[in-house]
């Protein structure tokens, strides 16, 4: 099962301000370029997720961004019987998954019932446009 | 010379407690004077000799409004807080370090039937203007629909069941006990009578795994708590309650209830550090703890404390809970006399007033021996508490 | 109502005594950092917070992990966790806001002094950071635009309807009143704003570095709000400052001299609005100030003519300048005469004021660069600096609850 | 003076339990001011307590004479600083009425150089393009 929406609400956007919200903006540049783009640290090579300017292990203030291979596990999920937005169908599942690469993003998930999720389930991600101005990366039992 | 630590630098010399409500029909301008007005009664104190103020910045108008009502001249030390309660703090060092006598701590909430309410579901769906950098950390969950507190709990408690084994025949131990509680306590408008384990394994599962029990409701409310030193408490109506530590704990990776990022994400390192250091400060250890407020906003958060203070080892929280006997009046360590906020709402500063009663010996559900008392709030994000004495 | 301060006579039985006040000679300002102040920075305030406290840190000799508390004041974009995940510092164990803009400018050194002294916190940051010039404005009618007045602010609901939305307004009231209380002209006022840009030609980090004014270029500047010209106006700064705190036992080990915060003071005076002060009995003096100035001379043992230097927060001419005769620095009434040639606020003058450019034509940080520049002056290291400095007061903002800091060698 | 920008919003005031009686009172075309009857003593603006006896139930409303002289005042010139939805230039007075309390208000029908500290002003009522109810202060007699 996939996440149904209510085509007359309008689904929560991030933000994209501009310099209002600097640091993220390369994350949701590359989810409308369909990556998982990851904030890596040049100094150390910390992974910085969420994004933010300064790293918290060296302090540098110096980033690139990686593409993430898209894939990962369950980490947790939680199932929504009640929608606490408009916008949503319940029931759904938010899922958080752990990439590979280390960092937990939250989610959802493509053709898998709440039910059927379970932690440590290997999935990967793919990119659902939801809305004109909406791409999302969501993700999908793997193989 | 700076002092080592406000051990026992301070004292609370009054409290106001407005009744409970979920429709209240006044301003929180109204509450905060009226509650202040009660504390200073309480005290025995003037009220034109408060001379510091401090709240939770998003609870009630601004120490400049309620002074207007107040009448009071001039203040020389206010300032606002984030969290819990945090602000707690604040009047303490005010008066520890000489800023000034008399500090009121007030929180006036109006959460159901004031107009905040509003403002801050919205500020989760992102729908008004507000261009706090603060919005950015939803930009990450909203969109896939993982909005508001009881379904950022729920992914911390799928995986704490995952992996610690605990259920919710376990948790459902604390909305019993806290039931038990509310129904002896006036103000605490929740329950009149105690619910069975039973009813709260049939209450509404909304974000799977949170049932709607898990949930502190919100209510409308003001309290008041009055610290100044412990030498001006001596002359005061009251028998003071001493402060014996005072501590708040940060750490890193952490959000409010979304501290994802973190490799464990089903401890409370806030309170673990906030803990340690209310320990450090007092000179005594979880065993001397004879009473504890925790902060039940959220069930799940409730074994958590139990292990991140030191009351039981790590993973052993939902033991400790299980079946009620260790937390209820008369266990090993009981926990929230006063019905929690289960009982009584979400409204933190209930905990530090309930520790005051108790120490006082004139809580509704009195404890025997309560003379050390642990106070805990902001689970599952900043951390702050107190160690609260007898005189 | 006020009693105390219509009579000009300040209680201080109804205060704790000096002896038990622990901020008093043992609590230092020991780092001070900035970015650039700009009119358009390009970077996010989370962005630029990091690097003014970076440089903060850096100045003291510090490492970042020594930080465990911090403080600002309420209007900040910022959140606390955001900050500290990027910082990194693992335990923060102390942090506080405090309401009432610009007159926290130094209730935020006042709170976190008190955490040191306390002992709840050993090394406290003050930041603040602002995009002002380039993004959000606060005070400017044209953003006032879809907002009402809420629960927990309704008095704007008696002035805001009327189109009287910015505190610009707000002030221009009081203002005008001690213009006509004491005949103070418009070629008086000037000087403030005057003297303040000639402090900011020496100083290559001011806003109008290298954008000298004369008086009469002031008098032939706009009125943007009758009675306040454009010059008598604040900047616009893209920015961020930060200074931390400490014991002065602890500063001994650090890089830098120790500013040593000699008095601190906060006050809230009744019938306090954001500049809407109308209802007191005399609204052609600054309350606020006064309870201010009186503290701070009752802790520090000390009156104005022992101050060497002062940094007043100035976001209009006026705010400046009824401060100077709030403080002590001249007589009621006399501020216009007092200004007036500018000499007596100038370097080698009575009390040289602002001496980095101020609100006015250095930085508009909400006080934080007063607080560098009082320090600076403490250190020796100011661009405009004033001989053998032994106190350097510092204070917050006029018309609102207020504070201030008297630092000292 | 004070004329309106179309299609701009004009603010409205907050009211809640503390302010009620003084916002009907305009909607009415009185201006009332909060009376404790007990201190017999004015507070502006409202309040939920009286300062001098800290009581809440002694709290009333008492019309005003609506007439005062004015205190101090500002006027927009530029856009810069006023709010958008008014046409330049407005003045705003604060008044001191003969309660003792001051209050702020836009004028009527006072060319801008007319208006000084010291003239004296009456109340009066209009009703807003957005229908909501405002007074403000005309000349009068002194």
């Amino acid at each position: 099962m996939t996440v149904e929406y209510n085509p007359d609400q309008k689904i929560p956007h991030p933000a994209m301000w501009g310099v209002l919200y600097k640091s993220s903006t390369p994350f949701w540049e590359g989810v409308k370029n369909k990556k998982i783009m990851l904030q890596k640290c040049k100094s150390c090579g910390n992974l910085l997720n969420p994004p933010r300017p300064m790293c918290p292990k060296c302090q540098s203030q110096e980033n690139e961004w990686i593409t993430a291979k898209g894939t990962g596990k369950i980490y947790s999920w939680v199932t929504f019987n009640e929608a606490p937005h408009p916008a949503f169908k319940a029931p759904y599942a938010a899922v958080l998954v752990e990439l590979d690469e280390g960092p937990r993003i939250v989610s959802n998930m493509v053709d898998v019932k709440p039910e059927d999720l379970e932690i440590g389930m290997a999935v990967e991600v793919t990119f659902e446009d939801v809305a004109e101005d909406l791409t999302l990366p969501k993700f999908r039992k793997a193989g | 010379m700076a002092i080592e630590s406000i051990k026992d630098k301070t004292a609370i010399v009054g409290i106001g407690v407005i009744d409970f409500s979920t429709n209240i029909g006044r301003s929180e301008w109204y509450s905060a004077c009226q509650c202040i007005k009660l504390a200073a009664d309480d005290a025995g104190l003037n009220i034109y000799d408060i001379d510091g103020m401090v709240k939770n910045i998003d609870d009630g108008p601004d120490p400049s409004y309620v002074q207007k009502g107040l009448g009071i001249d001039n203040l020389t030390y206010h300032s606002e807080s984030h969290w819990g309660t945090s602000a707690m703090m604040n009047a303490v060092q005010g008066v520890a370090s000489g800023s000034c006598n008399y500090c009121v701590y007030y929180q006036a909430a109006h959460r159901v039937s004031g107009p905040e309410k509003s403002i801050s579901d919205y500020r989760v769906a992102r729908e008004v203007k507000d261009d706090s950098l603060d919005m950015i950390r939803y930009d990450f969950f909203s969109p896939f629909g993982l909005i508001g507190q009881p379904g950022y709990v729920a992914m911390m408690y799928r995986r704490y069941m995952h992996e610690t084994g605990i259920t919710p025949e376990q948790l459902g131990w604390i909305p019993v006990v806290d039931s038990e509680n509310a129904a002896k306590n006036p103000n605490a408008i929740f329950f009149d009578k105690p619910i069975t384990i039973d009813d709260y394994m049939k209450s509404k599962v909304i974000a799977d795994p949170i049932r709607e029990l898990d949930c502190a409701p919100k209510v409308d409310g003001a309290i008041a708590i009055i610290v100044t030193t412990p030498e001006k408490a001596k002359s005061m109506k009251q028998k003071p309650v001493i402060i014996s530590s005072n501590a708040a704990g940060m750490a890193p990776e952490g959000q409010f209830h979304t501290s994802y990022t973190r490799d464990v994400i089903t401890e409370l390192p806030e309170m673990k550090n906030m803990g340690d250091e209310l320990f450090r400060i007092a000179g005594i250890g979880p065993k001397d703890i004879k009473l504890a407020m925790l902060d039940d906003t959220f069930t799940p958060y409730v074994p958590l404390q139990l292990e991140a203070l030191g009351f039981c080892g790590k993973g052993e929280g939902a033991a400790f809970i299980e079946g009620g006997e260790r937390i209820r009046v008369g266990g090993e360590l009981p926990i929230n006399p006063d019905g929690g906020l289960i009982g009584q709402g979400r409204f933190d500063t209930t905990r530090i007033v309930e520790a005051v009663r108790q120490i006082r010996g004139t809580s509704t559900n009195q404890v025997a021996g309560a003379d050390t008392i642990l106070v805990a709030s902001g689970a599952g994000g900043p951390a702050d508490g107190l160690i609260l004495r007898k005189a | 109502m006020l009693q105390e301060y219509m009579d000009r006579k300040y209680r201080t039985d109804n205060k704790p005594s000096v002896e038990a006040n622990l901020i008093k000679n043992n609590v230092a300002i020991v780092g001070i950092g900035q970015t650039q102040y700009t009119k358009n920075s390009g970077r996010d305030e989370l962005d630029l917070a990091c690097e003014a406290i970076q440089n903060a840190v850096d100045d003291a000799g510090l490492k970042m992990s020594d930080i465990d508390g911090f403080d600002t004041f309420i209007l900040d974009r910022l959140s606390l966790p955001m900050l500290i995940n990027s910082l990194g510092t693992p335990n923060v164990r102390f942090s506080c806001e405090v309401s009432g803009g610009g007159g926290a400018g130094c209730a935020v050194a006042v709170h976190a002094a008190a955490a040191v002294a306390t002992g709840q916190a050993d090394y406290v940051c003050c930041y603040r950071s602002l995009n002002e010039a380039s993004g959000h404005r606060y005070g400017r009618g044209d953003d006032f635009i879809e907002y009402m007045p809420v629960a927990l602010t309704p008095n704007y609901g008696y002035i805001w309807p009327l189109g009287f939305v910015t505190p610009l307004g707000w002030a221009g009231v009081w203002g005008r009143r001690w213009m006509h209380e004491f005949n103070i002209t418009r070629e008086q006022l000037g000087w403030w704003p005057v003297v303040l840009r000639e402090y900011a030609q020496n100083n290559p980090e001011a806003t109008y570095f290298g954008r000298p004014m004369t008086h009469e270029d002031y008098m032939e500047s706009p009125m943007i709000v009758d009675p306040l010209k454009l010059h008598d106006c604040c900047v616009n700064t893209d920015g961020a400052a930060a200074y931390i705190i400490t014991t002065v036992e602890r500063a001994k080990d650090l890089k830098q001299t120790p500013a040593i915060i000699a008095a601190s003071a906060q006050c809230c005076p009744i019938e306090q609005e954001i500049q809407t002060i109308y209802q007191r009995p005399s609204i052609s003096g600054l309350v606020e100030t006064w309870y201010v100035g009186q503290e701070l001379y009752r802790v520090a043992e000390c009156g104005p003519d022992d101050i060497d230097v002062a940094q007043l927060y100035d976001p209009y001419s006026i705010g400046g300048i009824i401060q100077l005769e709030e403080l002590g620095f001249c007589e009621r009434g006399e501020g216009g005469k007092f200004v007036e040639g500018g000499d007596n606020i100038r370097i080698d003058g009575k009390i040289p004021c602002n001496t980095a450019g101020g609100l006015l034509s250095e930085a508009y940080l909400h006080g934080w660069n007063l607080v560098i520049e009082g320090v600076r002056q403490i250190r020796g290291t100011s661009y405009n600096q004033v001989k053998d400095v032994e106190l350097s007061m510092v204070t917050g903002g006029p018309g609102v609850a207020s504070s201030g800091i008297i630092l000292r060698r | 003076m004070a004329e309106y920008v179309q299609g701009i919003p004009i603010m409205r005031p907050y009211i809640d339990q503390d302010n009620q009686g003084y916002w009907d009172a305009v909607k009415n075309h009185k201006l009332v001011f909060q009376h404790c009857s007990k201190c017999d003593k004015y507070h502006h603006p409202p309040r939920p307590m009286c300062p001098s006896c800290h009581s809440q139930d002694t709290l009333e409303w008492k019309e005003s004479s609506g007439k005062g002289i004015i205190y101090s005042f500002v006027m927009f010139t530029t856009n810069k600083m006023a709010y958008p939805a008014f046409k330049l230039p407005y003045a705003v007075v604060l008044v001191e009425m003969e309660e003792g309390v001051r209050i702020t208000a836009n004028t009527h029908e006072i060319e801008p150089d007319e208006v000084q500290v010291g003239l004296p002003v009456e109340v009066m009522f209009e009703e807003l393009p957005d229908g909501q109810t405002l007074y403000r202060f005309k000349k009068r007699e002194a």
